[in-house]
C-alpha cells in the first residue's frame, strides 16, 4: 500500500473512508455528511427507474460538484447471475468498471453467499471490472478473492446495518496479517467512531459505511467523528501502541519524591 | 406495440428506438442504462436500437445506496 | 459544559485533551509530541532538585513558548498528607491553584486510596485549590469529591500505564450520567486511539494521557491519533449513534430490484 | 553550619538566605519551590528568610511526569 | 483456604454458592430453588412485621428442615448508623454474629457507600459480628475492610439485580490476587451460568447470588445451573487452563498423514 | 432435539460433550480424563502404522472398556479428495459410518476450506456416511452443508487449539437460531470452562473440545470442569436467563425498612 | 396506653411485657427482634421488659431477601 | 517383490495377501485400514486380496486426535 492513500484497481483515493449514500433524512442533509465525511468515494445502488412518478433530484445531481468517485454495488442480489446483471448495467449507467460486489445469501442478516460472490468475481474480472467484494471475515474465501483477481477484499465487521462493531477482531486481524497484495475494506457493521478506530487499528486499509452515519441522531456531525476516527485509527497504527499490561507503571518519575 | 418494461406493461410506438423511449419517459440518456432481454445495451447505441414487440426492457438508474 | 471547551475552575480550554509530560524518549519528541497532540494544558511532576548534577534541559524549558497550562501532579503520594505537602510546593513553584491530586493506595497497580484523597480534597480546596482528584470509577466517590469542592472528576479506565483501555464501561457511563456539574475527565489506561475514542463517546468531557503516548512507537503520531479520536469520539456522542441490532437493516432501498 | 537538603547533608554558610543557597546552587528562583522544616516559603520571601542550623530544606522543581 | 470448602468467620460450607431468598414467584419455587442450588448458606433480610395483616409462611418456614447457615443482610441501610443498628436486630433474630453489611451509597445503582461501609465494619467486629460486607471491586477499600476484621471481602461483579455479569474482570483478578488471608466472595451482578463460572475461574472463593437464580424464566433449573456452574469454574481454576494463542495448534498429530 | 440427549445421524448421546484423543501427556491421563469428561463419543485420527517402531498401546485400547462412540476425524487434510480418502480409510477402520469431516484451508489457522468442506460433504453424503463438518460460524455455509445432507453442523468458536473462546457469539446466535433441523456443536476453541457455559448458553446442541482438557494443568480436573460447564449452560440456557439491564434491582424488599 | 410501633400508634396495656405484647400480636417470640428506644432487647429479657407510654418499639423479622 | 507401503519402499513375498502382510507386521487385522493403488480394501477381502509388484498400499489405525 502507498503511504497515505487508499489504493486499487488503479486508483489512489485521498481518504480511507468509503461512504454509502442511502438511508439520509433528506438530500441536504446526504450532501452535507458525505462532504464532511471527506470520503473520495461513495457507494450507490442501481434500481429499476420508478415510472410511476416525475423522479425528484438524485443523490448524483446532489454531489454532482463534488468529484467524488462513484461506486454501484450490487446490493439485493441473491445470485451470482442476478449481481453480474446488475454490475453490467451498472457499468454502463456510470461508465466506469468500478463495482461492489454483494451477493447475499440470507435476507434476515444479509450476510454474503461467498461461494456465489466467488463465481461472480471471476465472471466480472474476465470481463475487466474493478471488482471490490462484499465478503465475511474469512481468511480462505478472503484469500480465493484475492487469486479470483478482486481488486480488494471488503469483510463485514457486523450485519450491515446493526451498528455492533467489530464483532471478531480475531479473525479480522489474521486476515489482514494473511492478505497483503490487496487492500482490505471493513465493509457493513461499524456503529460509532470507536468501531471505526478500531478497524483501522486492526490494519485495515479502509472503511465502507453508510447506517453509521446516516441513521445518526446528526448524520453531518457524525460524518465528521468517523473521518477522525479512521484518520486516529490509522495514525495510531502507524504509530504502534503500547503494549497491555496487567499492573500499572507510573508515569511519573519515582526518583526525587519528597519524604 | 406492447412491450415489458420494468416488471410492467407498456404502450410504445412502432419502431421507437430506446432514445425515443426515454425522451417519451422524460428521462436523460446520460443517467441510466438499459437491458434488452437480458443483455445491456451500450449507451452509444441508444439511439439505433429499435423496440420490438413483446421486448423485455428494464431501465435502471442510481438511487442512494450502501 | 460550554459546548467545545473543557472547561472547570474558571478555565476554558480549547481541547479536550490532556497530556501527561513523563516517559518520553527525549525532550525534542516530548516537545514535538505535545505540540501535536493540541492539548492545552499539560502536567508535570513535583520532584527534588537532583543536587549532584547539573541540570539538564527541563520540559518546562522545551515548552516555554507553547502557552499551555502547567498542572501539576501529586504522583507518587500515598498519604493525604504528603499529597497535600507536594501541592502546596507545586503551588508555589508554578503560582497556579491547579492541582491534579493522586493519592496512591497501592504500589503495584497505583490504585487510588479514596479515603485519603476525598481528605485531601477537602484541605486543599479550603487553601483555594482548584483540585482534579484522580479517583477510580465509583460513583459514590465521586459524588463525595465534588460535593467536597473538586473542579472536575478524574476517574481511571484502566490502570496507569497499563494500556488496557476501559475496562468497565458500565461504571464509568454511569458516574457520567449522575455527575453533570463539574466535568468527568478519564484519567490513565487509554492505549489507543479507540479507547480514546470510546471514553469520549461514554460522554466524558475530556481524556488524560501520558504512557499512550509517550509510549508508543511513535510519540507523534500517536499523538496525532489522540487528538483525533478525542475530536473524532466527541462528535460521535454530540451527534447520538445508531441503536445496535442484532440482524441487519439493508442501506440500499428493497424496492426497484431488477428481477 | 549543616543542614539537612533534599534528604542530604549540606553545608551553608552562617547567615544564608534562601535567595543565598539557590544561587550557590546556580538554581534560578523562579523554577522552584522551597520548604523550610515542612513549611512552604513564598518565593517572594525568598531574599529574606534566613537559614539555621539544623534546617530541613526540600527545594523542588517540576519534571515530566502524568 | 481448606480444600473443597468456603471458610470463614469459623465456618467451613460445603458449597461455594451462597443464595438470596428474595424475588422468588412464590415459597414452593423458592424452597425447591434453593435446594436444587446446594447452597449452605443462604441470606434474608430484616425487616418490620407487617401488622396489618396476618403474616403467611416465611421464608425461614418453609427452609426449616434444610440446615441451612442464615446470612442476614442490612440491605436497604444508607448509612454506617442504620446498617449497624439493623445488624444487631438481626443477631437477636437470628441468634448468630453473621452479617452481610450493606451500606448502600446510591439508590439507582446500590453501590456500596465504602466509607460507611468500612465504619459499620470497624464497630461490628468490635461487638463481635461476623462481617460479610458487600463492598465495590476497588482492592484498596478491600485490604481496609480486611485490615479491619472483615471475615470476608464481597465485591460486586455489576450492579445487584443487572445481571451484567462480570464487568471488570481485571480488577476482580488484582483484588483476588491481593486479598489472601480472607475469601473473596463475588456477589451481586452474575447474570447466568457463564458469569458464574467466570468469576470462580478468576479465583473468587466463592458467589453469592438473588436475583440471576429467582428472576430466571425456570429458577430450579437455573438454580441446577449455577450450582454446575459454580462447580465448573473452580475445578477449572484448579486444574489451570491453556494459555491464549492467536493462532491454531493442532489437536491431531500432523505425523502419518497420508499423502 | 430431543430433551436431554445429543441426537444425530440416528444415534442419542447421553452427553452433550464429545472429546478428542490427542495431546495427552500420557495414555493413562488420557484415560482419566476422557472417562472423567463423561463424553459418550470421541474423536480419533486416522495415521498411517508407523512400520519403524512397535506400536504401544493405543488410544482404543485403554478405552476399550468405555463403551465410546468412536468419531473419526479427517483433520490434516487440505483438499476434498483428500478428506473423503481419508474418510473411507476409517469408515473399514472403525466399522461406522460417523466422520468428523475437515478440510483445512489455511495451515497457521487451520480454519476450514467451506468450498471443499461442502463438496466432501456431498459426496461422503451419497456414500452413507453420517458426516459430522468442522465448519466457520457463516450462517450460509451452515445452511447449504445441512441441505447437503450433514447430520450436524460444528461452527468454531476460535481457531483450533487457540483457547480464545467464543470470539463471535453474534455469529454463532444467529447460526444457532436459523439452523434448527441438525444439531450445532461448538467446536474448536473453547480454553475454558466459562467459554464451554457461554457456548451452551447461546444455544448450542453440543460441544466437541480436544486441547482444552489435555492442554490443561490438570486434565482430569478440567474434564470434569467441562462436563459440569456443558451441563450448567445447557440448564441455563432451558431455564432462561434475567435480562441484562443497566441499573440495579434490589433482592430484597423495599417494604418495612426500620427508620 | 400510646406506644409507637413499626412506625405507627398503637395501644397496648399498661403494664405489658415484650412478650404480652408478641402474644396480643400472636407473633412467636424466636422468630422476631425487638427494640425499645433504640436498644435491641435481648430476647431472653422479653419477658421481664415492660412497655412505658411513649415507647418507640421496632418488631423485626427475616424475609426473603439477597 | 517391491511394493510402496506408507510413503516408504518395502518388500514382500510374491503371492502374498493382504491377510500375510498384517501378520508379517504384526498388526491386528481389526485395527487397521488398508487401501491399495488408491482403493479402500474392505477388511473381509484382507484375505483374498493379493499383493502385486509395484502395488502402492496405506495402512493406517486411529490414533489419538481431535
Amino acid at each position: 500500500m502507498q503511504n497515505d492513500l487508499l489504493t486499487f484497481g488503479g486508483r489512489a483515493l485521498a481518504s480511507r473512508l468509503i461512504v454509502g449514500t442511502g438511508k439520509y433524512p433528506d438530500m441536504t442533509i446526504a450532501r452535507a455528511a458525505i462532504l464532511a465525511s471527506g470520503a473520495a468515494m461513495v457507494t450507490v445502488a442501481v434500481r429499476r427507474v420508478d415510472l410511476s412518478r416525475r423522479e425528484g433530484e438524485s443523490i448524483l445531481d446532489v454531489l454532482q460538484d463534488a468529484k467524488l468517485a462513484i461506486l454501484p454495488n450490487t446490493a439485493g442480489c441473491y445470485t451470482a447471475d442476478e449481481a453480474v446483471r446488475t454490475a453490467r448495467l451498472a457499468r454502463e449507467a456510470g461508465l466506469s468498471e468500478l463495482i461492489k460486489l454483494e451477493v447475499i445469501g440470507d435476507q434476515r442478516t444479509l450476510f454474503p453467499d461467498t461461494e456465489g460472490l466467488l463465481q461472480a468475481t471471476r465472471v466480472l474480472v474476465k470481463e475487466g471490472f474493478v471488482v471490490l467484494p462484499y465478503t465475511n471475515d474469512d481468511l480462505v474465501v478472503a484469500r480465493r478473492l484475492r487469486d479470483a483477481g478482486a481488486a480488494a477484499v471488503m469483510p463485514l465487521a457486523a450485519p450491515i446495518g446493526s451498528g455492533l462493531g467489530i464483532q471478531n477482531p480475531v479473525n479480522l486481524r489474521i486476515l489482514i496479517e494473511e492478505i497483503r497484495d490487496v487492500p482490505v475494506i471493513v465493509d457493513a457493521g461499524v456503529g460509532t467512531a470507536s468501531d471505526a478506530a478500531l478497524a483501522m487499528e486492526l490494519g485495515a486499509d479502509g472503511i465502507l459505511m453508510n447506517t453509521g452515519i446516516a441513521g445518526a441522531g446528526d448524520p453531518v456531525k457524525m460524518a465528521r467523528a468517523m473521518r477522525a476516527a479512521v484518520e486516529a485509527g490509522r495514525l495510531a497504527f502507524e504509530a504502534g501502541r503500547i503494549p497491555r499490561k496487567l499492573h500499572a507503571s507510573a508515569s511519573s518519575p519515582v526518583e526525587g519524591l519528597i519524604r | 406495440m406492447l412491450i415489458h418494461l420494468n416488471g410492467g406493461e407498456h404502450q410504445a410506438p412502432e419502431g421507437a428506438t430506446l432514445s425515443g423511449l426515454l425522451e417519451a419517459m422524460r428521462l436523460q440518456p446520460g443517467r441510466v442504462a438499459i437491458e434488452v432481454n437480458g443483455r445491456v445495451v451500450a449507451r452509444a447505441d441508444f439511439e439505433r436500437v429499435q423496440i420490438r414487440e413483446g421486448d423485455v426492457l428494464e431501465v435502471v438508474q442510481f438511487v442512494g445506496g450502501g
